[in-house]
């Protein structure tokens, strides 16, 4: 038998489940502070995501996709990339997203029904891309990110995130290809959660993993445990250096798990086993960092107390801002279409005015 | 199929027990009573299966008729119109569900360049009986790009039929057409009235016609020619407009494409006016090709220049300011007025 | 930008050694300047490359400019699409090919979920300041799929340009015009007419507005309407009612969107008379706009009906019929007698 | 290292480019006679393709895309189908089509610019797709085939093409994930013919292979060489058996190379180097099976120019049908639009027959 051509997608994993290490952690993990200050972040992250939903629940906020369960991917994404870099993300990503500046005052006048939310004011954000509601479209412009800076020789790198379900769209296996047809520096996150709104992750492809997807556009392929911190951070740390060192793009399947309904409009209870969710709060990317961090002395019920008590007044605070932003006046909604708008554009907005009564 | 069809069928049939439903209730009737008739017809879609569709547009349809029947796709529209194309041209007649308004642009290739072409291209070899269902337009406080009314961009396209009921009964009996049509269709579905009232619909089986408007409402001062969810506000107008005095004629385009002029044309030729209302941006949206005929062959009865109220030339803006772009009741009156003052 | 143009710039510009270009040779010439004086301008598509494009639209730019600054993509539509939105939000004017009308479909998704909502979305954030060239038309002999008059869908979204030059000149200014423009533009090229003639194109690096429309010709009896290869035909008929002592004015549309509307309506004033040209299938073409605006903004100067000498309502044939299907010289010269005898 | 995932994927030849057997044939392949009759059709095709060229150079085609050098893949694809299975080719594979009953006559029509070609009338072409000329769109119509196959309970198998340009194409991806998804009876073939017009092989994706695409949806891949009948013959059944017993579909790269211009419209020393179509025709799939035929005792010079002169009958007959059918009416444009056309269309038509003169 000939051989055409073989492969093999590495698997990385070091904090299990129960918080104990599974192997060695690789010598490029970050020192225990620095980990330590990624904890903070995840619980930031999770008690944000938290009222968020809250407030979509009392008519304060539109429909809202939290994260929870995804804060070890999230935050491992963004702690890897360097300011110069650009991130893609779809409309979940909050977590990679505040590591690189956007504030949740954003992250709420977005989902709050308001254009500015996508205005990041804080670099690096501020030339990151928006959010992408149209399922992976973000991964081309990220591929096409990728290839500017290739163009312009700047040495920077493109990172894109989609989900399970966002690896069966057309835009995702085109930004594969061309990355791999320009070796463009750009890393695909698939964030796994397990689910696209109702259908599971075997109904969206026949592949045994989706990390294989990059197989087809002959990118580096790596399979993480995406609850744990060490395993994204590692595997981030490894697609970041090929990219930047020309050696082409990755894609990354990161494996976690959607513990809430997919938005706050869905009811997951509608197509999804209680049992499976139960079972998935064992992986708890949270709890296991916890365990782990507990067991080096690093962090206690005490100072967890304390930090929960600084999360919820940094992010009432934001919430508070977010409240207090009067919204745009109608027309609002002819700005920002042109550059330079042509007359008929002028003229509709100054019906609109006329209508509001102040023309 | 062309019929004088000005009265909904509602009420009309014989069958048993019916009851008050809601258009997406009745969508989902049709779905269910063409599975039921039709071994042939599958249902496709996005979250459609044990989900039921995130408007419950397929609600119970799987547990019906089986996982055989009603499929979920994976997440990539242009798989969900290239696999519809291939199915149809395999002489099953697949019914597939976009989510959204606007998530539907990777669909138009085969659409464009596939459905509407088979019979044509093989001189009737293959044909491609599909329907595409498409909650359409904004008013429902949801994210960005899912509020499109991006009906216009289909109606340039030759062997397409373009659809959009406004009442349960019409969406009723025009999917069951849509289903049975030979040729691809595409549904749209005003979102935002899904549930906005309750209509007797007897789920008798009874399709209505593909290619006539509504009078839904007589009048004679003005003729107010509108489709999908403004429905509800043009109705409104009239209303408003007959407290003043003026009584206006109302229509319901409903299928687009091929446009039923001759209704509108006999209305206007009676009234002299007209005002197209629609919601998705003026310049070349729909009610451009319904002006420009009144243009060249309604001239002579013309005693106003044609208005049209619609959505302004930019984008749905997010929800806060969304219903500050949609053609008010008032702005319709408005228009109306002034085809009354200008003759 | 907007500017009374009424005379292309040809001839007024003082570069050396200007030569008679053909329409693709002014497009050639358009991107080498482009490229010489902005280093953030890159070419792409499928083709454009060594082969300089199926067209040789971009002819000996690779030598030029090298493989960084004009790229061939892989086969993929979509990527070519999602590629250059990336590439324009992050600081390039990439100016991509499609190479032939009937392909860009897959590309509707990038540039009216994203290319045209980047600004808006963002609040100014980040632009997508790109060019999409497409060749477009019939009457080439080519097969399927390399025939469609699609400018219609376009003019239906919000944020967009559309542009379509008929002449070397036009071709050459609009598309610098195009490439400097902060926001994305398609531009249409009638391929029909890429070597009908040539014309003196100074090598200027002189823009001409996007937002203007051309009266090729002035008269007083009646108005034609066109844009791209028809311009042609519209000619011709012009000079065949001038011979029947009949005087009619024509207007190249050029810049379909935004529409210079101004231009047309003080035509139709003084000729009271208008007949609109398109290759585009009738029903809901972009000529339905116009007759719209007509209808609403121009009634009472209008003496007659609007006429419209169109594509007829069908796909594009294969090429034994094409020239059967487009608008000719005598529809376009009895149409304008219609609107004579009318009145 | 934990490995998540491992592939291979198998090259098959038997036949070397000299003619001599690179490895022991197949226990499955046909019959010395069986092949002799394929290698008739190979040459029977290459004949009509050489007319059909001349054709076009002589104005009484349209644009044609030749298949010289294609025999080998296109004929062993279509013997290996059944009746009732169901081809989507794209628009070069006029070998296997022949073999499913299209007529020269067929071909020269459509493109000699009549519908009519598109209207195949022997079975079992008649219920196989036209000619696609959006590149790879054929290979989702070949998917929703497959499903119709699956959901009706029918033994049958969807077959597609498409090209090496073909396989960077969104709509390829999308029917290899959906074919997976569903666990289709389907075939892809991915003709590597080295070129997509101007555009090599090597800049279309970073790939190594492009069988390997198959593993983003989790179908079978196999590489062939697809000059090699005999290769073609049992990749070709080894993917029809896998459909036909329920074990999902396979994406086949068939290596070849376009030995002529892309079309009669294309001047492929443009971009491609002379050197490179020389040493391809050492690799002719012709010559490769008239050495073995011949050291079988099988075939001979004098039983070639027999045969040759017979395909010159046969295709002159056809070409003759084909220069020798009116065009359809201009009518005919509006016929077959709608199964039932509006009274705008009837009213257009109208027009037109009044503008001809016959109203
Ligand atoms: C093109 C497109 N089609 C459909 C949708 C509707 N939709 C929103 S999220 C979603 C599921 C996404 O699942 P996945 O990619 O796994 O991401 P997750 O939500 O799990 O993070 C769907 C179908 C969309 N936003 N865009
Ligand atoms: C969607 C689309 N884009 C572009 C083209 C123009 N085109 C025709 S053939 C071709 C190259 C195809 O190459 P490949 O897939 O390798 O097939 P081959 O011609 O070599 O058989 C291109 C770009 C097309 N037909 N369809
Ligand atoms: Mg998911
Ligand atoms: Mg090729």
């Amino acid at each position: 038998m000939r051989i055409a051509a073989s492969f093999e997608i590495e698997y990385l994993q070091y904090l299990a489940p129960d918080g104990t290490l599974a192997a060695d952690l690789p010598p490029q993990a970050p020192a225990a502070d620095e980990v330590l200050e990624l904890f903070r972040r995840m619980l930031f992250l999770r008690t944000f995501d938290g009222k968020a939903v809250a407030l979509q629940r009392t008519g304060k906020l539109g429909t809202y996709a939290p994260c929870l369960g995804h804060e070890a991917t999230q935050i491992g994404i963004g702690a890897m990339m360097r300011p110069e870099d650009v991130l893609a993300p779809s409309y979940r990503e909050y977590g990679a997203q505040i590591m690189r500046g956007v504030q949740l005052r954003e992250i709420l006048l977005y989902w709050g029904g308001d254009e500015r939310g996508n205005d990041y004011r804080n670099e690096p954000a501020r030339h990151d891309f928006p959010w992408a509601v149209p399922i992976a479209t973000q991964c081309l412009h990220a591929a096409g990110a990728a290839l500017a800076f290739k163009l312009r020789g700047e040495k920077r790198v493109a990172v894109t995130c989609c989900g399970d379900g966002g690896s069966s769209k057309s835009d995702t296996y085109a930004a594969i290809n061309a990355a791999g047809a320009y070796a463009l520096p750009f890393v695909q996150c698939i964030i796994n959660n397990g689910w696209a709104i109702s259908v599971p992750r075997s109904a969206q492809t026949g592949a045994r993993t989706l990390a294989q997807k990059g197989l087809a556009g002959g990118l580096h392929c790596l399979q993480v445990d995406g609850n744990d911190l060490f395993a994204v951070l590692e595997g981030m740390r490894r697609a970041m250096e090929r990219a930047r060192a020309g050696e082409g793009g990755t894609v990354i399947e990161f494996l976690t798990y959607r513990l809430h309904d997919h938005t706050t409009a869905d009811d997951a209870r509608r197509y999804r086993d209680e049992a499976e969710v139960k079972d998935a709060w064992t992986r708890d990317p949270v709890a296991r960092l916890r365990t782990w961090l507990t067991a080096q002395g690093l962090w206690d019920e005490a100072r967890e107390e304390e930090w929960i008590a600084e999360c919820t007044r940094q992010v009432d605070a934001e919430i508070d801002a977010y409240l207090g932003t009067k919204s745009q006046p109608p027309e609002a909604m002819f700005d920002y279409l042109y550059a330079d708008p042509p007359p008929d554009i002028l003229e509709q907005r100054a019906q609109l005015l006329a209508l509001e009564g102040r023309a | 199929m062309k019929a004088v069809a000005k009265q909904d069928a509602a009420g009309a049939g014989g069958a048993p027990a019916a009851k008050a439903i809601t258009l997406i209730e009745a969508i989902t009737q049709a779905l269910a009573w063409e599975m039921r008739h039709d071994d042939s017809v599958v249902v496709l879609g996005e979250d459609v299966g044990v989900n039921g569709g995130v408007f419950r547009a397929t609600a119970g349809l799987q547990q019906q008729f089986g996982p055989m029947r009603v499929l979920d796709t994976p997440l990539d529209e242009t798989t969900i119109a290239g696999l519809t194309v291939g199915m149809a041209a395999m002489g099953m007649k697949p019914v597939a569900e976009a989510q959204f308004d606007g998530f539907i642009y990777p669909m138009l290739d085969h659409i464009i360049c596939h459905a509407v072409r088979f019979r044509y291209r093989t001189r009737g070899r293959l044909t491609c009986p599909m329907v595409l269902r498409v909650p359409w337009g904004g008013g429902i406080r949801a994210p960005e790009h899912h509020s499109e009314a991006n009906e216009a961009m289909f109606t340039n396209v030759p062997g397409l039929r373009v659809v959009m009921p406004s009442s349960p009964a019409r969406a009723y009996g025009m999917l069951l057409a849509a289903i049975r049509e030979p040729d691809p269709v595409i549904y749209f579905e005003p979102k935002r009235i899904y549930r906005q009232y309750k209509e007797v619909v007897p789920d008798d089986g009874e399709a209505l016609p593909l290619d006539v408007c509504y009078v839904l409402r007589d009048g004679s001062d003005v003729t107010l020619v509108t489709w999908g969810a403004q429905v509800k506000e043009t109705l409104e107008a009239a209303e408003q407009l007959e407290a003043e005095g003026i009584s206006a004629e109302v229509i319901d385009v409903a299928t687009l494409k091929p446009l039923d002029f001759a209704t509108i044309a006999e209305s206007v030729a009676r009234t002299g006016r007209c005002v197209i209302v629609h919601e998705a941006p003026k310049t070349a949206g729909f009610g451009a090709e319904i002006a420009a005929r009144l243009a060249s062959e309604s001239m002579y009865d013309l005693l106003a220049p044609v208005e049209r109220v619609t959505g302004y030339d930019t984008h749905m803006p997010l929800f806060r300011l969304e219903m500050k772009y949609m053609p008010s009741t008032a702005r319709i009156v408005e228009a109306a007025k002034r085809t009354l003052a200008a003759s």
